[in-house]
């Protein structure tokens, strides 16, 4: 609380800096299925602070320009997963690409995901990405009942984390090529699904899963071409996450930690 | 649509200059992605000249004529540049194919796949080097 | 209101059977092969286009030269299994991705075809090839033959 | 109406009929599809695909005293949610969120969420304001957590174990009415009415129970860490039923919105030792609340935060917010245990909270008040009288467990705990009751509203009213209220309601009509904030979430007790008091008499 400290912490604050808004040209890819046969792209201008987000821009055009334009959307800030789009050729959350990031002396392109049934503008069916997630099993498969919570050390539960993160918002798995030709691959969201309880400690099904995803349209349809990892939100080593599924496969089963409980404790205390 | 929702569209699409129309963005992918094409494209290559080239060299089982005739073929510098296409090719697949190999097996592999894509271009590129001028030299330089 | 039929969902809902499992061996395969490939390939080149005159130097007497030696019949063998097999299951994993239906399996078969035709051929020539071939010219074979 | 088969479609009308209907997929929703789907024929109506509930941003923790990491007891925890809740809380009911909550936190985890750890591998526990040990000592540490997002593992968690029990879910399809049918003079409900959005087409659902579970209506006031979509439909939907609400003047401000966005940043991070200054560096909540200074409840540090920009102590260059400092944490702490927050601040703002502090306001973001129910999650028709089959749990009920400011990481706690009891009894009342039959023609009101919005051949754009509505609450019914300052957000509304008829709709179409269903959703919101606005009016003294300027002390010999609030006149009137009507309910006290809150 010393004064010194703390004015040092206001001056840090970056000044604002003077709003200036500026013409930006969004070029979506629209289709309504009740008119069009085929998807077409229409332009809209739009007024926008370098700090609004793409979907504030699709906002703004629903609600001043043209309130046909449909596209989900629900937290505006990256924890939903309801607006995965293509935003300039990569997939992205609109609600967590900031117009000043994006090159806005061109046109900025948005469109639907791809590899799934195009519905409305930006939206897509998501049932057969559902479906493929539901097809690994993705919950705890344990048989015991345990009077209090089941024990698992921090390095066991540190294995998963990355993969507990998915908001299952299919910006991977609509960016990965394999995907697009072949909609039967279960695709990286699945895997990272599977992943999480795969390296679960607690779970008894990792054999199961790993049946499932040893198959035709499993992990070896994965051609590492990161696309996934890059396009994932939440940051998820997405293609680690897979080529650690390969290797539990190969192995047999995953590889887990040891629950070495007493001599962390000892760490930490 | 609303009549009102298609002027303000029809509006805006006519103020502005537009330019390329696709059907749909051509994906923007990295270093993986484009690995990955190129991985593809070279291996289709390398095949069907694997196939040619079987065949050809089963011609060594006919007669030396036969052989060497075909393989004349091959000593034209039209060939010759293309053998270093295949070389070229080939070189990328194999050294992209290790680094493939790598980010399968080496639990760090994934975190440096760009990485490890650059030292693939850079060996490729200390490949070619060596190979070409020689090469050139083998069809251009006569003797 | 009625019913609308759904538009452009055409989607197939996922038919996840098991039969044999290539692709984890195929999988497996195509790195191990690679690797040894690596060797295999990049030695076949250096000894043919780098070394000496390069491809000027290829003829009927260099072949034989080379496969009057069992290390190079067992290393161009090694390397036509290995590259055919290779290639054919990469192939065999793209026509997966881009083709589908009839026009799928009648590509998947074309390549095994091709595969195994030239397996066969290529191995019939390795194993039955005579270096000095009964009445070919001697400036056309190697300079170990026998003069005639 | 007459019999039907289910899945049958009658005059364009598709119906259905299951023993227990659930509105909503969050947090609330799918705990008590867990209870009812194995033991039922139900559907989950959802108005979203379940994870993009908004319970998957909930941040913090959930509450539960484990005694993980030090002593801690059902009791403190009891009794800081009454003192939490400035005492409005019934007890009876705080008595049974605080007991149920080990079973339900062990329950999550046996379902499989990873919360953190402990070194000996048990959950782990971190601090949270307001819970303190041994009623107001100290902070303890009772929240469950992982990392800072506690409601993503709950969201994902609980629709992990619907996926396992194959629950029926009706993915984006929009309930807009619960269909009540008189029997024996009285009305019953027996079904839901939704549209589906992919089709434009009305489903009518006809159910024994049904459980509403449709989240908050933050979407009232502009600066929100609620969703786009929390408007509060499932809340509006009974209130046009001539239903009662409850409490609806408590809404939760935040302290932590990212200023100007009202993006949250948890609470936890106060609990891991950040600090909130002002202008000059100074950490205010010295002064405010001596004891647990940062950790004070919401509502204070709320207050606390306007107060200091209304005293020109604000920072930034208009002097118009705070300062929360977490550079001393440490880039590990914030790494591992808050790393959205961490980066929320970096991709929002262009902050980064390791070194430099985080400018911060009040955001709306939790109504205490909504669908008032028994301890068995029951829906009451007026202060103490069952609507038999009728439910409601999460965040649209009001249990009465926060009373007038809820603490941090009891809202978690709730809806699970509630959740699982509405599951539980809508399934043991659907056991023993048949259906109640539809009345002639269900779905009329809804096509009715649909079509006309549809048609309407109006100028007003709904977005430009809606943005109205939000700044008028956001000036007016914020933190702080006057009489003066409401009185402007009721004339307000009037107005917004009238110029609403004349709404335009662009698209005409069918199919992923999105603007048709923000014109529908801004009907809600226009009805929610005014009964929040009439209730705040009538309640003339400040407590918890609710401050008013004119009255800024506590009155319990007058208003210890909650507000009721009924619709029972046409909504364009003029003057509210003609269409609204308010009444009191009676405070459930069991062992905590009323003390003034200090912290
Ligand atoms: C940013 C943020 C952080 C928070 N952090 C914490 C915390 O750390 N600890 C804590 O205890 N609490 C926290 N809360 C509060 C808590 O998360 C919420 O109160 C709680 O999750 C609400 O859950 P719910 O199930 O009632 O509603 P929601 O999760 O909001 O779900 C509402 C559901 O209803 C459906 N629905 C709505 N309308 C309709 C309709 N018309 N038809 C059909 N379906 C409909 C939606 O589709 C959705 O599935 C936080 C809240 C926010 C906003
Ligand atoms: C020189 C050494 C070689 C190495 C190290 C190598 C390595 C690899 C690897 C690891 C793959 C798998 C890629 C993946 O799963 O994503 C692969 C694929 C492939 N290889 Fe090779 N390879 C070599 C030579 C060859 C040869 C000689 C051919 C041709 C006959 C060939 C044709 C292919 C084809 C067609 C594919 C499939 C590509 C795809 O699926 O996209 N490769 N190679
Ligand atoms: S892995 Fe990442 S990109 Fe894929 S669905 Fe999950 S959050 Fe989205
Ligand atoms: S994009 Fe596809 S190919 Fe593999 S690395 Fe990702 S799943
Ligand atoms: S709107 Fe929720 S992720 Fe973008």
């Amino acid at each position: 609380m010393s004064e010194v400290a703390s004015s040092e912490g206001t001056a840090a604050v970056a000044p604002v800096a003077p709003i200036q808004a500026f013409t930006v040209t969004l070029i979506i890819r629209r289709f309504d299925p009740e008119v069009d046969a085929e998807p077409h792209w229409q332009d809209f201008d739009v007024e926008l602070y370098a700090t609004d987000r793409v979907l504030d821009a699709l906002h703004k055009i629903k609600w001043e320009q043209d309130g046909s334009l449909s596209f989900r959307r629900s937290c505006a800030h990256g924890i939903c997963g309801s607006d995965a789009m293509r935003i300039n050729g990569r997939n992205r959350l609109a609600c967590k690409t900031l117009i000043k990031d994006l090159d806005i002396s061109q046109p900025i392109y948005v469109e639907a995901i791809k590899g799934l049934p195009l519905e409305k503008d930006l939206i897509v069916d998501m049932e057969p990405f559902f479906e493929s997630y539901r097809a690994i099993q993705p919950f705890l498969i344990a048989s015991d009942k345990p009077e209090k919570e089941r024990i698992q050390s921090v390095a066991q539960r540190a294995v998963f984390d990355d993969t507990t993160k998915c908001i299952l918002c299919a910006a991977c798995t609509s960016s990965c090529p394999v995907f697009w030709t072949d909609g039967q691959y279960f695709g990286p969201a699945a895997i990272v699904n599977a992943h999480r309880f795969i390296f679960d400690s607690r779970d008894e099904g990792s054999q199961v899963r790993l049946d499932i995803l040893n198959d035709k349209e499993g992990v070896w349809r994965c051609r590492t071409t990161f696309n996934c990892s890059e396009a994932c939100p939440r940051g998820i080593e997405v293609t680690k996450a897979i080529s650690e599924v390969k290797q539990a496969i190969l192995r047999g089963g995953p590889d887990l930690p040891a629950s070495d409980l007493t001599s962390e404790a000892v760490l930490a205390g | 649509m609303s009549s009102q929702a298609a002027r303000s569209g029809a509006a805006a699409a006519t103020k502005i200059r537009s330019p390329r129309r696709p059907a749909g963005t051509l994906y923007r992918g990295r270093e993986g992605m484009w690995s990955w094409v190129l991985h593809r494209i070279t291996g289709v290559a390398i095949f069907f000249f694997l196939l040619v080239h079987v065949l050809d060299t089963a011609v060594v089982r006919i007669s030396p004529e036969a052989y060497n005739s075909v393989i004349n073929e091959y000593k034209t510098p039209l060939l010759g540049l293309g053998e270093i296409a295949l070389v070229a090719a080939i070189g990328l697949h194999a050294l992209n194919g290790l680094r493939i190999i790598l980010i399968d097996f080496w639990s760090a592999g994934t975190r440096h796949q760009r990485l490890l894509f650059w030292i693939v271009i850079a060996l490729w590129v200390v490949l070619l080097v060596g190979f070409v001028p020689r090469q050139l030299m083998h069809i251009f330089g006569g003797q | 209101m009625t019913t609308i039929d759904a538009p452009r969902a055409p989607h197939t809902p996922a038919v996840k059977r098991r039969r044999v499992n290539w692709e984890k061996w195929g999988w497996l395969y195509m790195r191990l092969s690679g690797v040894v490939l690596v060797v295999l390939i990049f030695g076949h080149l250096f000894v043919n286009l780098f070394l000496g005159q390069g491809v000027k130097a290829i003829d009927f007497a260099f072949v034989a030269g080379k496969w009057a030696s069992p290390f190079w019949i067992v290393w161009d063998t090694l390397m036509l299994w290995l590259a055919l097999i290779h290639g054919g299951n990469g192939m065999r994993t793209i026509i997966n991705d881009y083709a589908h239906g009839r026009l799928r399996i009648v590509l998947l078969t074309l390549v095994a075809v091709a595969v195994v035709a030239l397996i066969v051929l290529g191995t019939l020539v390795l194993t039955t090839f005579d270096p000095c071939p009964a009445g070919a010219p001697a400036n056309l074979v190697p300079s170990f033959c026998p003069a005639k | 109406m007459t019999e039907f088969e289910d899945g049958a479609v009658i005059d364009g009308v598709h119906y259905h009929r299951f023993d227990v209907v659930i509105v909503g997929a969050g947090g609330a929703g799918m705990r008590a599809a867990i209870e009812a789907g194995p033991k039922a024929r139900t559907a989950v109506i959802t108005k979203l695909y379940p994870t993009r509930s908004h319970t998957g941003a909930a941040q913090g923790g959930m509450a539960a005293a484990l005694a993980n990491v030090e002593e801690d007891n059902w009791e403190w925890h009891t009794f800081d949610t009454v003192k939490g809740g400035d005492y409005l809380v019934d007890q009876d009911a705080a008595e049974i969120l605080a007991k149920e909550a080990i079973d339900a936190v062990l329950d999550l985890e046996n379902m499989g969420l990873p919360f953190n750890r402990t070194p000996e591998g048990k959950i782990d526990q971190r601090r949270f304001g307001g819970h303190t040990r041994d009623h107001g000592k100290a902070p303890v540490r009772r929240a469950c957590y992982a990392a800072d997002r506690t409601g993503h593992m709950i969201l994902q968690t609980l629709f992990q174990n619907c996926v396992k029990l194959g629950v029926n879910f009706f993915n984006e399809y929009y309930a807009l009415d619960v269909v009540m049918t008189k029997v024996k003079g009285k009305d019953r409900p027996s079904g839901v009415v939704a549209y589906e959005l992919a089709t434009g087409e009305i489903h009518v659902f006809q159910a024994k129970a049904i459980i509403f579970a449709t989240g908050g209506f933050g979407k009232i006031y502009k600066t929100t860490s609620n969703a786009h979509t929390l408007t509060g439909d499932g809340v509006g939907i009974i209130w046009r039923k001539g239903l009662p609400l409850e409490d609806m003047e408590f809404f939760q401000f935040h302290p932590t919105g990212l200023a100007g966005l009202g993006i949250l940043l948890t609470e936890g991070a106060r609990g891991e030792g950040a600090i909130l200054r002002n202008a000059s560096g100074e950490r205010f909540m010295e002064r405010y609340a001596p004891t647990i200074k940062d950790l004070a409840p919401r509502d204070i540090v709320s207050r606390c935060m306007v107060q200091e920009v209304a005293e020109g102590r604000g920072a930034g260059p208009h002097k118009d917010y705070v300062l929360l400092d977490c550079t001393h944490l440490g880039a590990e702490v914030l790494e591992t245990k808050l790393p959205d927050i961490t980066e929320f601040a970096r991709t929002y703002l262009g902050v980064d909270p390791v070194t430099t502090p985080v400018p911060v306001m009040p955001t709306a973001h939790y109504a205490m008040g909504g669908i008032p129910t028994n301890v068995k999650a029951e829906v009451l028709s007026d202060n103490d009288t069952v609507v038999p089959g009728l439910y409601a749990a999460g965040e649209c009920a009001c249990v009465s467990v926060h009373g007038s400011n809820r603490l941090g990481t009891n809202s978690l706690l709730d809806i699970n705990v509630f959740g699982k009891r509405a599951g539980n009894n809508a399934v043991e009342y659907a056991k023993t009751a048949d259906f109640v039959p539809l009345p002639a023609d269900p779905a009329a009101f809804v096509q009715g509203l649909v079509e006309e919005l549809r048609d309407s051949k109006g100028t007003e754009r709904i977005a430009a009213l809606r943005k109205e509505l939000q700044d008028e609450m956001d000036r007016n019914a914020q933190v702080f209220r006057t009489d003066e300052s409401l009185a402007k957000v009721t004339q307000t509304i009037h107005e917004l309601r009238g110029r609403y008829k004349n709404v335009s709709i662009q698209d005409k179409g069918r199919r992923y009509n999105t603007d048709l269903l923000e014109a529908i959703e801004l009907g809600f919101l226009l009805d929610l904030a005014e009964v929040v606005v009439y209730s705040a009016r009538n309640r003339k003294e400040s407590r918890g979430g609710h401050m008013r300027d004119d009255y800024p002390k506590r009155d319990d010999a007058e208003y210890m007790k909650h507000t009721m609030a009924y619709l029972t006149g046409d909504p364009h009137s003029a003057d509210a008091a003609d269409h609204i009507s308010l009444d009191w309910k009676p405070v459930v006290i069991t062992n905590y008499q009323p003390m003034e809150r200090k912290y």
